[in-house]
């Protein structure tokens, strides 16, 4: 079970969180093309290394926030807030 | 109070005024004032003031117990703040667990570390008991506030009554 | 090719047994090779074999980054089934059915496929009417499924407990008698020396690095750990990784890999004769050859290739076995493992030609890549041979989420395992 | 003294507490203290267990819990539990235990006739048969297999102990409570950490209980435990966990602890849990799990008798019990001359012991030698003789060249055999750990850890007992931060060995035909490994698959580092080119139970029930499951049946009134100055124009255009809603707003409440709706001019807040009536009283279905699945055309999303009035359909309708909305197909008379 550091609340036990998917994808306009849209809706990077990605501590504070975890090993490299970019932590598993 | 285990005991709370608070921060000082606090709690505290108890659940967020006199105090210092103010007194049951065993018979249910120096006496928060969500908040050393959603209380109830069954046996503190 | 059988094994143990040969030749890579089967689990493999059997093709490679049949081949619960909801996906599946039934002979290995009949069972009103759903669809696509009644399901499976007192009472269950189970590693190994015998280089230890295209876009070979090899057509049936070698070629592909997670218990003896799913409650359990209780846990939320999740999503699953067979209790986890299930948006596979011309696909098995072995192989050879679907696999492209013709089974509550 | 092999004064069994139980029907005598393995090597018995594919008699081979041969079955009806090693199992008075996989008796096994045909039954041999004739797999040859297979016979009854499940945190997790461990433990502990000891024996002490000759601080090394054990109880920071393994590493630090409560007890008490699982959340975690000793792999080498030299060490001096008269020793390390020492000390003559290092030497040698036992240097044994016990070693010499020579035969009833140790590192390989290979000691030993994880002691390799101790100081240390640790002096030990073998024994001959097991559970011999090899199977993951290596119980504790030796052998290349299995948690099996805790019955999933539960049930009710909820089905008078109650409950909606507990309803509360454009951005609908007091049906879809969810939505202020979803899909619904309001649209000043709960709902259905509410309201005017249907009325009733909604989801006048919850059954039965002389009747789920299906209404979940956009279920007039964007507009203009073969929603009738279709019909075009045959739609909903005196269904039909009127075909699984016509799917007052009255 993952230990996972709630921005608001500290680090807590994955039970209490439901994953957000990958991070960053912004909704694009509805009138952008059926591949774009398509794109926004299903295409995923699906990252073998650090990925960016969603989680919303749901028996928690409630909020969504963003996560760096290396896919290969679980381990986070940062926790940061909806809405701020991405932190750089490099590719180091 | 019921004995559920050794030193322990479980009692439903009477019925109680609750309210949630949403808003931003402008929102929360201006209920943590009429309440009598110089500032809303920090994350995962409760304090008191004159008009009430707030309890600081998210960011956004203050579960909010007012006194009988304290509820129109909230009303009157929101009006001008945009805010969402929704009673949900009968959404929540409470129960209060004490006793020298009760942090023993939570960490049977939930994945918390109920140290002391990890959840001190006024700290409270959302989580899981077992399958429902929960919140707990540390009124005491060995005294715990329990809310849970009206329909999940019979089921955290005898969970609860169920770990303390089997609390005693090569099982201690640490 | 050696030929197995009970005589064969008679006249080896006169000999004590000094006389066998490998089953399939471990090839170095040769320069080029008419097509690439990037992937060596039982999806690839079967694949090589059906290009060599059925489409004359000889100069065929497949190479495997790690050992043959290490991926989902090795680390699911062998369940067989084509009771699926959408035509076009029990079409997929009981194509594969089909092939299951005559797989041993085929190979001339014995993959010990079981048809001892695999119970969905209802809990709910609503599981009744998707399962019944099911049940007629089925029928009408040709499939066999029937609906028992909970006594019925009790007679078929006498150890559930069918009790109307307990949290989630047993209301039925949609029976295929012809689903069951079948041994993961034979399926690959019977492909692989098939394969071997009939020319295929299978060159393990040889990971993917890189594509290769020229100018036009069309493919030309591949990077390796072990060098470039050039190739005419690269089919990918990597699984999760999929995603990883597709990249290479410019091409997102709408996948997802999520940790699966699967357990057995201690061997028994014969006390469970068929499989049973529970999607309400999350129990899947069949008891394998060996006797032990085979039994598939949820799937992790989360985005991962390590192999491993979470303790409690096991546990989930040992506390609804324990619901629906108490008996079993008292029985013990001897191992567990995770898997990488390649999922898609709508939990329908992909196996399809890309938009990269001479590249390939088949991935987004998510929990179902097992039971559709032979015939993700044999529509995969097809699509790769003729470089266009075969009309089973056509429905399910890469395109049909651009377009919205999703073919959605998780939707429709037919969790698939 | 019980057992004419238990030594009078040893051992550290309470000999004051003698316990009787039964083996195979007959009375076994031990102590308090014994395992059931240690009190029949007491009486002389070795004999415990058969093996899974010849059925060779089989005795102990180790004293733990890495036990492949004595497993038993133990216990009695629901408490009858397979499997379990004998070696491990402690007695207590009244304890059943049986032997497994024989018939008739474990001494006369018919299944043991398999070792005759054991040259048919090589490695694999299953895969290159029973293929022909086809089909009779399955019918005869696997049957036949798995009667012979499994083990024990699985329990059938169902178990009637408790399971305890308990999370904790610490700062240090110490595994293994041996030398190392203690010494970590105490470290850690005086740093003032929260320390976590646990070990899966009866009592801390690991290799030192077993261990008289080493003294530490001039104390034997279980004085010594005992004094650590007592220090670290006087520490309140730590905690120790006996019977307690730690079976699962998993990320982030968080390690299951299994913990055996109650099972070594005669009578527990009350209410004690049989075992707990312990998730246990650790800062640091230090793996003392220490080494096991290697079997050796020799013609034979199953033989009852033959064990492992360490375990009759353990036999000696933990249970006072000599595993026989007469011992042969085969060794290749130095640590089986101290066994030899010690058991010769009590009386057990050495007859010789065959060491296969050409030259041993040093002070254990020495000693040996000095009392006389004979020392073969240079020399394997080549087998060994006897069946259900052993009755001979043949010794054989190995020339210079590797040769071995012709050798002479030593009777004896006890062969000790010692390989050397192989460290433990299956919890550091589930942490992730890396393994790098020692050439030194011929062993993998523990690398780098993505987790806080370190190991100490001899599970690294560390083998000396001064080093071992210090080592686990230093873990300790090294875990808190500590500066300094205890120190203690170890004033006498013996060396560590030197030597060790891995790999088939030399021998004499081929072996062609021997049988020399390197995983005895599983039967697989060397040649079966060699087999594997031969035909291409080089990876060890490969080898394991094919022949069964390390798939036993033990998980491969005594076989994979043989197993793996044989490999590297025969292709002549180093262990570390072919790799290592993976270790696969739990280190030991653990119990289903364990796991699922205290989610047992009624407590397996939350029970949620609606706040007329207790009612409803007073009155009889039927309930259904509804997700976690339990809902009234249908309420039955005497001698109705569903159909009957049903109609009856209906027919009164129709007539006079119904009244209906739909609590369950999802209820969200939006609330904020954007609450509107929230809503708009949300809903399909459009929301900027519903005036206060006013409702609206709101549809919900996804991004990808299909149909998420539905509800009636009243606005209370400008802004506010009081937003109703579907009962299963309360929680999805929020956290889809949540997902959007917090990640796309975080400008909107608008919040989220779930009100679900606060307010109770009763529905109050039926013409005489009004009539029985009107006289209950405090002045609150709702007659059809002063509230028409689709509005909405704060106010009370009785005194109790309410808010009051006129809508309808049965086509009737109807109002849904929303109060506080706690107060909700004290407004029904108001409401109640006053319909009771207007014929008010409650009404179930089932009823409510009908209803709504009569009027055509659909239920997001039986009429979508989840591939239906709006206008598929007959909803385009919801979508809004204006808005610039919503949840699903992009989608829904997607070509495919209105092709005109759309599966639409339609009402179907059959010709017949009284026949009924079945919800999941497939519909077709022509009566005789081949098969398959593509459907042209399916049956969503079907009922019998007694409005209309007649079935009627609902199905989804390709293009079905420009069919009406055309027929299709009902397939039934049985009989001919029905033939049905499609209609418009409102199939009572279309034109809402009813509704707006």
């Amino acid at each position: 079970m993952l230990l996972i550091d709630c921005p608001y609340c500290g680090p807590r036990a994955e039970i209490e969180f439901a994953y957000g998917g990958e991070a960053h994808i912004a909704r694009p306009a509805a009138d952008v093309s059926e591949a774009e849209w398509a794109a926004f809706l299903y295409l995923r990077d699906n990252t073998k290394g650090v990925l960016a990605e969603r989680w919303r501590h749901s028996h928690g504070c409630g909020r969504f926030f963003n996560a760096l975890r290396d896919t290969r090993t679980d381990r986070f490299h940062a926790f940061y807030e909806i809405g701020t970019p991405r932190p750089d932590v490099g590719d180091a598993a | 109070m019921v004995e559920i285990a050794e030193g322990c005991a479980l009692a439903g709370l009477p019925p109680m005024v609750r309210l949630v608070l949403q808003g931003r921060a402008a929102a929360l000082d201006a209920a943590a004032t009429s309440l009598g606090l110089a500032a809303p709690p920090p994350m995962l505290r409760a304090a008191s003031g004159t008009g009430g108890t707030a309890l600081r659940l998210g960011p956004f967020e203050l579960l909010i117990l007012p006194t009988p006199d304290g509820r129109a105090g909230v009303d009157t210092a929101l009006a001008t703040v945009p805010h969402s103010l929704v009673e949900v007194s009968d959404r929540n049951v409470g129960f209060m667990l004490e006793g020298a065993r009760a942090a023993d018979i939570l960490a049977g249910l939930c994945p918390l570390d109920f140290a002391l120096s990890s959840f001190p006496v006024g700290m409270m928060t959302r989580t899981l008991l077992d399958k429902a969500g929960a919140m707990i908040w540390r009124t005491d050393a060995q005294s715990f506030h329990i809310e849970v959603w009206r329909s999940f209380g019979p089921y955290v109830e005898a969970q609860l009554r169920e770990v303390a069954q089997g609390i005693s046996f090569s099982l201690l503190a640490v | 090719m050696q030929k197995f059988s009970a005589f064969s094994l008679a006249r080896q143990a006169v000999g004590r047994h000094l006389g066998w040969r490998p089953q399939w030749r471990s090839a170095a890579p040769k320069p080029s090779y008419d097509i690439i089967i990037v992937g060596g689990g039982g999806h690839g493999l079967g694949a090589a074999y059906y290009l060599a059997k059925q489409h004359g093709l000889r100069n065929i490679a497949v190479v495997e980054r790690g050992w043959l049949a290490g991926g989902n081949t090795a680390r699911n619960t062998t369940i067989i089934r084509s009771n699926y909801l959408f035509e076009q996906s029990s079409s997929y599946y009981e194509h594969a059915l089909k092939l299951w039934e005559g797989l041993s002979e085929e190979l001339n290995y014995n993959v010990m496929f079981s048809q001892r009949g695999c119970l969905m069972v209802a809990h709910t009103v609503h599981d009744v009417q998707v399962f019944k759903r099911h049940v007629y669809a089925n029928r009408l696509n040709g499939i066999d499924n029937e609906w028992l009644t909970p006594e019925e399901t009790k007679a078929f499976c006498p150890p559930l407990n069918i009790s109307p007192n307990i949290r989630y009472p047993v209301l039925g269950a949609a029976l295929q008698r012809r689903a069951g189970t079948a041994r993961h590693d034979a399926v690959a190994w019977g492909f692989a020396r098939a394969a071997s015998d009939l020319g295929v280089d299978i060159i393990e230890n040889c990971e993917v690095t890189g594509i290769d295209r020229d100018p036009s876009g069309k493919v030309t070979g591949v990077q390796t750990t072990r060098g470039p090899i050039r190739a005419g057509k690269i089919g990918v049936s990597a699984a999760g990784h999929s995603s990883v070698v597709l990249a290479m070629a410019g091409i997102r592909l709408p996948l997802q890999v999520n940790p699966l997670q699967a357990l057995v218990s201690e061997p028994v003896k014969p006390a469970f004769p068929c499989v049973v799913m529970s999607n309400t409650i999350h129990a899947y359990i069949s008891q394998s050859d060996k006797g032990e209780m085979v039994i598939g846990a949820g799937t992790d939320s989360y985005v991962s290739y390590t192999q491993r999740g979470g303790l409690h999503i096991p546990a989930h699953t040992l506390e609804a076995i324990c619901e629906l067979v108490p008996d079993f209790r008292r029985l013990r986890m001897l191992r567990s493992w995770g898997g990488i299930t390649d999922n898609t948006p709508d939990r329908s596979p992909i196996t399809a030609k890309t938009s990269v011309p001479g590249l390939y696909v088949n991935c987004g098995w998510g929990t179902g890549g097992f039971k559709a072995t032979p015939g993700a192989a044999n529509l995969f050879a097809w699509t790769i041979a003729r470089d266009e679907p075969h009309p089973i696999n056509a429905p399910f492209t890469i395109e049909r989420f651009r377009d919205g013709t999703l073919i959605d089974e998780a939707a429709a509550a037919a969790v698939a395992h | 003294m019980s057992g004419a092999f238990r030594l009078a004064g040893r051992g550290r069994i309470d000999t004051t507490r003698p316990v009787v139980f039964r083996f195979d029907g007959r009375m076994v005598r031990g102590y308090a203290g014994d395992t059931v393995a240690s009190a029949l090597l007491a009486e002389g018995r070795h004999l415990m267990g058969r093996s899974f594919k010849y059925h060779r008699p089989r005795g102990p081979v180790s004293a733990g819990s890495d036990e492949p041969n004595a497993l038993i079955g133990v216990g009695e009806g629901g408490r009858y539990t397979p499997n379990l090693r004998a070696t491990q199992v402690e007695i207590h008075d009244g304890m059943v235990a049986v032997s497994q996989n024989r018939a008739p008796s474990l001494r006369f096994d018919i299944g043991a006739l398999n070792t005759l045909a054991a040259p048919l039954l090589p490695a694999g041999f299953y895969y290159k048969t029973f293929m022909w004739p086809r089909g009779f797999w399955d019918k005869v040859y696997e049957p036949l297999i798995r009667r012979a297979a499994g083990l024990g016979r699985a329990p059938t009854e169902p178990d009637p102990d408790h399971y305890a499940l308990h999370y904790a945190h610490c700062d240090v997790l110490v595994a293994g409570g041996g030398p190392a461990g203690l010494a970590a433990a105490l470290a850690a502990g005086q740093a003032g950490a929260r320390v976590i000891l646990c070990d899966e024996n009866a009592e801390f002490g690991g290799s030192l209980l077993a261990d008289t000759y080493s003294l530490i601080d001039g104390l034997p090394g279980g004085e010594w435990v005992a004094r650590i054990v007592a220090e670290l109880e006087r520490l309140p920071n730590v905690q120790l966990l006996t019977r307690c393994s730690a079976f699962n590493y998993g990320p982030h630090n968080m390690v299951a602890l299994n913990q055996r409560l109650a099972d070594h007890l005669a009578t527990p008490p009350a209410h004690m849990p049989r075992e707990r699982i312990w998730q246990v959340r650790a800062r640091e975690v230090v793996l003392a799990a220490g080494a096991l000793e290697r079997v050796l792999v020799f013609e034979g080498n199953d033989r009852p008798g033959i064990m492992l030299a360490s375990a009759a060490r353990t036999y000696l001096h933990r249970y006072g019990v000599a595993c026989g008269r007469k011992a042969v020793v085969v060794t290749a390390d130095d640590a089986a001359y101290r066994v030899a020492l010690d058991l010769a000390e009590a009386g057990v003559k050495i007859a010789a012991i065959a060491d296969l290092r050409s030259t041993p030497g040093g002070p254990l040698v020495e000693a040996v030698r000095a009392r006389g036992i004979e020392i073969l240097p240079a020399t394997t044994i080549q087998r060994a003789h006897g069946h259900l016990r052993v009755t001979g070693a043949e010794l054989a010499p190995v020339g210079a060249d590797g040769g071995v020579g012709k050798g002479r035969t030593v009777s004896c009833d006890l062969v000790l055999m010692s390989g050397g140790f192989t460290p433990s590192l299956h919890l550091h390989s589930q942490a992730r750990g890396a393994l790098r290979f020692d050439d030194a000691l011929g062993v993998y030993l523990p690398g780098e850890s993505i987790e806080r994880v370190r190991s100490a002691g001899s599970c690294r390799g560390m083998f000396a007992l001064d080093d071992v101790l210090r080592d686990g100081v230093a873990a300790g240390l090294a875990a808190t931060g500590g500066k300094s640790g205890p120190e203690w002096a170890v004033t006498r030990q013996d060396a560590p060995g030197t030597g060790g073998f891995a790999g088939a024994l030399p021998r004499r001959g081929p072996g062609h035909l021997a049988l020399a097991f390197v995983d005895f559970q599983n039967d697989v011999t060397a040649k079966d490994v060699k087999l594997a090899v031969r035909e291409g199977f080089r990876s060890i993951e490969h080898v394991k698959r094919y022949t069964t290596t390390g798939m036993a119980t033990d998980q491969g504790k005594g076989s994979n580092v043989n197993a793996l030796a044989i490999v590297s052998n025969v292709l002549g290349r180093r262990p570390e080119e072919i790799g290592l299995t993976t270790y696969r948690p739990p280190y030991t099996p653990v119990t289903f139970g364990a796991f699922a805790g205290h989610a047992r019955g009624d407590q397996f999933d939350p029970l949620r029930l609606p706040p007329m539960d207790a009612w409803a049930r007073a009155q009889g009710a039927v309930f259904e499951d509804v997700g976690l909820w339990r809902r009234a089905r249908y309420f039955p008078r005497v001698g109705e049946d569903m159909a009957a109650a049903v109609a009856r409950e209906c027919r009164a909606v129709r007539a006079a009134a119904g009244i209906f507990d739909a609590s369950t309803l999802g209820k969200i509360e939006v609330a904020g100055p954007d609450a509107a454009e929230f809503m708009n951005r949300f809903y399909v609908n459009v929301w900027t124009k519903l005036g206060v007091g006013k409702c609206r049906y709101g549809l919900v879809c996804r991004d990808s255009g299909f149909v998420y969810d539905d509800g009636v939505v009243g606005r209370i202020a400008a802004d506010r809603f009081h937003v109703t979803t579907t009962t299963g899909g309360a929680a999805g619904v929020l956290n889809m707003m949540e997902d959007y309001l917090q990640t796309e649209w975080a400008d909107l000043d608008v919040w989220l409440t779930s009100i679900t709960e606060e307010w109770a709902v009763i529905a109050l259905q039926g013409p005489r709706a009004r009539d029985i509410l009107a006289p209950l309201v405090d002045g609150l005017d709702i007659s059809a001019g002063a509230m028409p249907h689709m509005t909405l009325r704060e106010g009370s009733i009785g005194g109790v807040p309410m808010r009051l909604f006129r809508v309808s989801f049965t086509g009737e006048l109807g109002y849904e009536i929303n109060v506080p919850s706690s107060q909700a059954q004290a407004v029904w039965d108001r409401v109640w009283q006053a319909g009771a002389s207007l014929g008010l009747t409650p009404y179930g789920t089932e009823a409510m279905h009908v209803l709504r299906a009569e009027k055509g209404y659909l239920i997001v979940g039986q009429e979508t699945d989840g591939t239906m956009t709006p206008a598929d279920v007959g909803c385009g007039w919801a979508v809004s055309k204006v808005k610039p964007d919503f949840i699903g507009k992009r989608a829904l203009a997607l070509p495919a999303m209105y092709a005109p073969d759309r599966l639409q929603m339609v009402g179907v009738l059959t010709d017949d009035p009284r026949t009924m279709l079945e919800e999941g019909m497939q519909l077709v075009t022509a009566a005789e359909t081949p098969i398959p045959t593509s459907a042209e739609g399916h049956v969503t909903s079907s009922y019998f309708s007694p409005a209309l005196g007649r079935s009627i269904a609902i199905a989804m039909v390709k293009g079905g909305r420009g069919r009406m009127g055309a027929a299709l075909y009902a397939l039934r699984l049985d009989g001919p197909a029905l033939k049905v016509t499609l209609v418009d799917p409102v199939f009572y007052d279309p034109e809402g008379a009813r509704l707006n009255g």
